[in-house]
């Protein structure tokens, strides 16, 4: 089927070293008329710079009011491959493992039911496969199902839950972060799969301060493991770095944040006063022979982050300073459950959760899910003496 | 052909069958690790035992052919596991040590990309642009094969002050991280949208359409059963367009994109931080955005002169002060620049200690 | 008796009538300076000549009386020039060296309190309380004089980091500095105003009463022409009280004062930074609020054991960590300390790190 | 007429070493049966806990606006000496500088026609006369005006200026405040006396970024002088603080915010990269007889700062970084000239110029005065990508 189209402009995007997304559409297109049509539709939008999809009608598979985008092109007789061009989310496996004989049965049958093209990954974290026609919908569905793989989430339901690599390859996780992922996708089957929400929900988790799922600034719940005792030090490790002429006063503890740390030249030992310490993880990024977190585990629970649309980003605010997250979970599912019944009860449609905690204030939600005010949920206090009181703030 | 019989509800399969057995042997038992070059790490193990890592670049978009021949390097080193990262490269798992040469080689061989470990730039986060979404007012993935050509060395071998996060996104829904980036592109409109009056009633619920505005520019219009737009207040940021489609905000004259810098989402050292304007536009100019991807280059570079060791591109500005990283970098300041958003009083300066 | 004939729009006094021979010639000339006790300080000017302060407390509510006696002792020393400070401490300017301490002498014989100068507490910015205004919801002036006679010797002689800027407000609009002070109280309502519907139409433009309030809590009421204010809403600032008389806004029972600290005005190593919520609430409890007495004692105590030196109050606090200073003060974090006004947003903490 | 009241809640406050405002009230009691009755008022208020003054009616001289606080007591028939307790706010002469003969003219005149109590001096800086009758408001004024004094403001006016003491005995100030402060008044001097503004514009002026009449915190206009050139070093003086025994690494260098300074303890050298200074004072506050400001003097003009009423206090925002600043001030002038037309044909009535500036945007305002915009007006650049496009920005 290749060489329908001629595609000077995106030509241009094979040339140089980092790999071409073009040159993976080509490869699509020799197999399948849909890759061909999307690259003949792109190559149009490059030369007359705008896009020729139209807004996506609903469409999904039976019992599921997700996991699948619909996507119709704007120009179906021009592309006719790409009349049709929905995507399917596949909800990845927690971390993104994978063995090669998992991967090749998704292949197998992407490139039977459709375009041949994937995303690994969506930002979201789902296995996307990227087009294909409305009438396959359904069989692609079967095929993976019956191999062990669901959709993830879309529209105003719980989003596909991602997380950090955590404990299996990382020294830092203090949560489990892949167990606890794949335990909340399995609790939240229902609202993954039936969007009944007001709009979108997020959980992101990250075993550490380095956040590296990105969780405080796109997860409507973000779960951040931290510890609360003391980091542990071997201090042979730190004569070794110091030895290896790392610069430690320079390098660490003049850019320790809390200023807690403090560094003996001449004997070359470490001290950190841990009350002082937040956590914020650099010197153990820095030196991680030397230094490990602490042993009293747990997470920090953050509510709220989203992109600009409607009242500007956000970042997730803490809520739950500190809690011991062990399976299953269930003071963690129980709170998660109060926070949605809350949000579900009062927001408008198209509201993100942080947009309604602003909205109604931090302590009717704090009230609504029975957290206590404490001074780690905030920056600052107030400024201005504009402030109310409850009746029952008047009881004491 | 039959279909295999359907399930619903089962959930992703369990990480666990996914593992290597060295990773399910010592899970939640790693000592530490090491960089052993821009691409490859090792993590050691209480018990002793490592795993070796090779980091390799992808373009996101996959075709199947593509993850086939990626899935035979994996069987050939790897006993057929690996991974994805959370930035969308390829993570080879090595057990075998002795295979870890003969894996780079090969990957070399066949001209993937190594690299993305450590204090670099690594893949960009990025969207879906104008291969799959219809509110794209860019192409995502074009842009980000422009800049990582030009960005090349420094995924592969050029050490940076810190890491350096890149993204994309190719509307202000930001389906990326772009508000919490070192350095990103977001496309913007500069036109407020065209309304057509005889669909909007049919198509599209007003109230909704009416709330959906962040500058509440949008009004019913009682006569048409439609919507007025107030286009003074309109920030052209297309929220209207997405709850309802009859309002076209697509100009391909006056679209294009903006640059955000010095967000980060980590906590180490400082708090997370959103991006802020340095670029308020640049006219799209497929297929490779010479003027885009310069402007990119030059913020980073001049972040790589200026930038103390582990700093992060927010917290270099930050200690100098945003009047000094428009002058290190020569970019114009506008009236673009000052917020006029919600939050815009706590961005004026308030201090009269400053630099000229 | 006739009156002399007036004059208008001449504006005040030209100050230089005003000023000692030796600050008129040595004017925009002054080299340095040198504080020589905590209340006497020299100026020397590049010209070699030298002027002489002493400051001397002052209640700012001074009778004709005392302040003739205050003439008496500056035509003895200072050749009938002085001068009051911002902060409303009286100067006497001594030109004259050898009249410095035979000044300081007879001051101290006259009990007239001496300091305020260098590193410590000043006097205190404040308002007029219940001996001149109609909107106070506390006194003032007895506030004052409660604390300033228990933190006398951080006026007179105890050192202290840095300088530490008290102000006491009798109620929200603030006439003072409250909102940028070290350590400041302001007086507060607890309960939502009282209507009285009977007036309003009467004596207020409804329109501007709507308008007066900070939370949108009141609307008209077309039906008795008055306004309806919803309770829920209200958080007791008494605007509308301001701008409408018939509403009532006193309360003596629920009425009180809040302490707000960390807030700073000069430029010196930080920004000026507002004054945030230490504690919600103190009844009025007069003559001498000694809750309130030792609460700012115990804040300002806290402050002079763990600041490093030049620390102002709201720099310590902030390199420490709010959630630290209501550890070190054994101040009770509560509902009220967390932000619901326009920019709550900002206050809420977006980070992972922080102290337990 | 002394001890017609007993005060024992009152008599508590003249207990302890500071100077007691009772005693004060006492004294001025002897003479003025004014002073009684508010010394009388004045215990009721510390047993009920509340005030007892009527919201101020409208009262003055002939041809001002404004210039007296009408104040009322809501108990004329008990305190009948408070039934009329009107301020009168003189115009303080700039830098708070008076002579004994002044003062005594002043503490005679009202004597005379008031109360005998005084505030020196009022929060915005006025010399306020505290409490007298309506009646004798004109004779004080005639007193007053005739002898070189006029009243300061209030209502919606132009407001009392004030400023710091500057360069009549500081070594720091960068401009001449008193000199402007006086200009100013005087250039203003209708717009003080006649309200006709939307709502007060009050303006102060600091020498230095000490900032020692609190500008940035409570002046619509607040002016603060700077230098734009390097800090003036003397060496010897340098030396000599070392030698005294001031630690230069910790308490100066390692205290500047820039991170600008370089201090050599070998040859006892300090080295400022001037361009990275922002002139925060701090180093030469603690080390005045070694470091001096530049020599290119101006201020810094920021605008709208005030108390929380109604959209939470401000502080006054950068808008014009450096200004040259010499008599007569034609260039200032002219630019607050235009601040005040702008604030005075957009604001609503009660509206200050900073919460107009804030609902109109600061583009609107700073084209409004011709200033361009400029990185030193903002701590940093918007979030979020929603932005407006000018015709006049397609041009280029
Ligand atoms: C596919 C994906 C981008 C990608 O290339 O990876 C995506 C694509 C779309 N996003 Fe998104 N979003 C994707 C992750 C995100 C993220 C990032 C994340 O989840 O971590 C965000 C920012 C975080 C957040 O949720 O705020 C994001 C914020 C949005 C928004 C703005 C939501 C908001 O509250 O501001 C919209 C608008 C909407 O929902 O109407 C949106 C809407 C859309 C729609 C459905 C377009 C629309 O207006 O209905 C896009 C469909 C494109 C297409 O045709 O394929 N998408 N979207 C990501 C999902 C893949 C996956 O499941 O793994
Ligand atoms: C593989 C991955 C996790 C995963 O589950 O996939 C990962 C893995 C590691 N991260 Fe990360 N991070 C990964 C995404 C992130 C992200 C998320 C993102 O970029 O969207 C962040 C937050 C970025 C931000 O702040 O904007 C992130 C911030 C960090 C940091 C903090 C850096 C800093 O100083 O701010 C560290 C610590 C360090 O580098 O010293 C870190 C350190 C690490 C370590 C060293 C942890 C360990 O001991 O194994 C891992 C290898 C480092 C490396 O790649 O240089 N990782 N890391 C992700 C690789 C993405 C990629 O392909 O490049
Ligand atoms: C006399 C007065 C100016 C006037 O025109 O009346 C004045 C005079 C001086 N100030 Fe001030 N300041 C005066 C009010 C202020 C204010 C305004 C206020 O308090 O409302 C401030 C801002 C306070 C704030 O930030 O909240 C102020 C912040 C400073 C600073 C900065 C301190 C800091 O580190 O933040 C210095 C520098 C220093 O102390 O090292 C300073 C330094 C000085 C010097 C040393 C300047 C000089 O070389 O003469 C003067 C004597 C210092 C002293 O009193 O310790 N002056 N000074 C005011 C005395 C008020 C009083 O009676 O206590
Ligand atoms: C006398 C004085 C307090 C003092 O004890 O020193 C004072 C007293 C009053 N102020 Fe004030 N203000 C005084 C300086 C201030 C200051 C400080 C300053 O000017 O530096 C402020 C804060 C800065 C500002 O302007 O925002 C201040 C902010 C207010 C406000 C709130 C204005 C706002 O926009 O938020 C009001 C309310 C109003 O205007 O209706 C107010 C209103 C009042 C009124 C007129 C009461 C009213 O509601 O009408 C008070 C009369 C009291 C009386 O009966 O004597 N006063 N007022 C100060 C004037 C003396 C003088 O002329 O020197
Ligand atoms: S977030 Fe922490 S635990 Fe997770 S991969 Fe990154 S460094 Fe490791
Ligand atoms: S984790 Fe951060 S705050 Fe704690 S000691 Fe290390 S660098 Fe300092
Ligand atoms: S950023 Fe906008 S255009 Fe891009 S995928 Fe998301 S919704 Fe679509
Ligand atoms: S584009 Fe955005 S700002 Fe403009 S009318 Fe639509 S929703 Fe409002
Ligand atoms: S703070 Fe309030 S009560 Fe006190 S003088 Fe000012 S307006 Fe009156
Ligand atoms: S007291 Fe304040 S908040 Fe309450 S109704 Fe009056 S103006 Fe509104
Ligand atoms: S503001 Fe500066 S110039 Fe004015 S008195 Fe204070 S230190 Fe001196
Ligand atoms: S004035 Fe401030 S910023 Fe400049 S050198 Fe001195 S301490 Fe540093």
């Amino acid at each position: 089927m290749s060489g329908k189209y001629k595609t000077p402009m995106l030509d241009e995007l094979e040339k140089g070293p980092w790999p071409s997304f073009v040159t993976e559409i080509k490869k699509a297109a020799k197999k399948s008329d849909m890759a061909e049509d999307e690259l003949g539709q792109l190559e149009k939008s490059y030369n007359t710079k705008r896009g020729y999809w139209k807004h996506g009608g609903i469409v999904g598979v039976l019992g599921y009011g997700g996991g699948v985008i619909g996507r119709y092109s704007s120009l179906p007789e021009e592309f006719p491959g790409v009349a049709h061009f929905h995507t399917v989310r596949v909800n990845q496996p927690s971390g993104f493992f994978y063995t090669t004989k998992a991967l090749r049965e998704i292949c197998d049958i992407w490139d039977k039911y459709g375009s041949g093209l994937t995303n690994l990954h969506g930002s979201t974290g789902d296995l996307v496969l990227l087009g294909t026609k409305t009438e396959n919908l359904e069989a692609v569905f079967a095929e993976l199902s019956s191999r062990g793989w669901d959709l993830g989430g879309s529209g105003s339901a719980m989003r596909t839950p991602s997380c950090c690599v955590g404990m299996a390859r990382c020294e830092w996780a203090n949560i489990d972060t892949m167990d606890l992922c794949n335990e909340l996708t399995q609790y939240y089957q229902d609202q993954l799969h039936r969007p009944a929400f007001p709009y979108k929900f997020k959980i992101k988790i990250s075993g550490c301060a380095c956040d590296c799922v990105a969780a405080i600034a796109r997860a409507d719940l973000s779960i951040i493991g931290t510890w609360k005792d003391s980091i542990q030090i071997n201090q042979d490790e730190v004569r070794k770095y110091a030895e290896a002429g790392l610069d430690i006063q320079k390098e660490i503890v003049d850019m320790c944040p809390t200023q807690c740390m403090y560094y003996n030249p001449e004997d070359k030992t470490l001290k950190i006063a841990d009350a002082e310490c937040n956590r914020c993880m650099h010197c153990i990024a820095k030196m991680t022979k030397a230094l490990r977190p602490g042993k009293e585990k747990g997470a920090t629970l953050l509510v709220g982050s989203k992109a600009p649309i409607v009242v500007g980003s956000l970042l997730s605010w803490v809520i739950v300073p500190f809690m011991k997250l062990t399976p299953p979970y269930d003071d963690l599912k129980e709170l998660i459950d109060k926070m949605i019944e809350w949000w579900d009860d009062n927001a408008k449609p198209r509201e993100r959760i942080g947009e309604l905690i602003e909205a109604k204030g931090m302590r009717a939600f704090l009230e609504a899910i029975g957290v206590p005010p404490m001074p780690q949920q905030v920056k600052e206090p107030r400024k201005d003496p504009f402030f109310f009181w409850a009746e029952s703030d008047f009881k004491k | 052909m039959a279909l295999p019989e359907r399930k619903t509800d089962i959930g992703p399969p369990h990480y666990e069958q996914f593992l290597p057995p060295v990773i399910k042997k010592n899970y939640g038992k790693w000592l530490y690790h090491e960089v052993l070059s821009p691409g490859t790490m090792k993590h050691v193990a209480e018990s002793g035992d490592e795993i070796y890592t090779v980091r390799v670049a992808s373009p996101r978009l996959l075709s199947t052919d593509s993850i086939r021949d990626i899935c035979e390097i994996a069987d050939k080193y790897c006993d057929g596991y690996l991974r994805f990262t959370t930035r969308n490269n390829i993570e080879f798992l090595v057990s075998d040590k002795s295979k870890l040469d003969p894996l780079v080689k090969e990957l070399k061989e066949k001209n993937y990309t190594i690299g993305g470990i450590g204090p670099r730039v690594s893949n960009i986060v990025h969207t879906q642009g104008w291969v799959h979404c219809h509110s794209a007012c860019t192409d995502a993935s074009g842009l980000v094969k422009s800049i990582m050509d030009e960005l090349y060395e420094y995924f592969t071998e050029k050490e940076l002050p810190n890491k350096v996060r890149l993204a994309v996104a190719c509307c202000v829904n930001m389906c990326g991280a772009v508000h919490c980036s070192d350095i990103a592109i977001v496309a913007v409109h500069r036109k407020p949208p065209v309304v057509d009056d005889e669909n909007v009633p049919k198509l599209c619920e007003i109230p909704t359409t009416v709330a959906s505005c962040p500058t509440a520019a949008i009004r019913p219009n009682p006569k048409t059963k439609s919507i007025i737009i107030n286009e003074e207040r309109c920030m052209y940021c297309g929220n209207c367009f997405t709850v309802c489609p009859p309002i076209s905000i697509h100009n391909p004259e006056e679209d294009g994109v903006a640059i955000v810098v010095g967000g980060k989402v980590s906590n180490l050292r400082s708090d997370p931080k959103f991006s802020k304007l340095a670029i308020p536009f640049f006219y799209n100019d497929p297929p490779r955005w010479p003027k885009v991807v310069q402007a990119v280059k030059n913020i980073l570079e001049t972040y790589a002169k200026h930038a103390r060791k582990h700093e992060r591109v927010g917290e270099w500005v930050e200690r100098i002060g945003w009047e000094r990283f428009f002058s290190l970098t020569g970019i114009e300041f506008t009236f673009q620049h000052i917020d006029d958003f919600t939050f815009a009083r706590d961005t004026f300066r308030t201090s009269a200690a400053f630099k000229f």
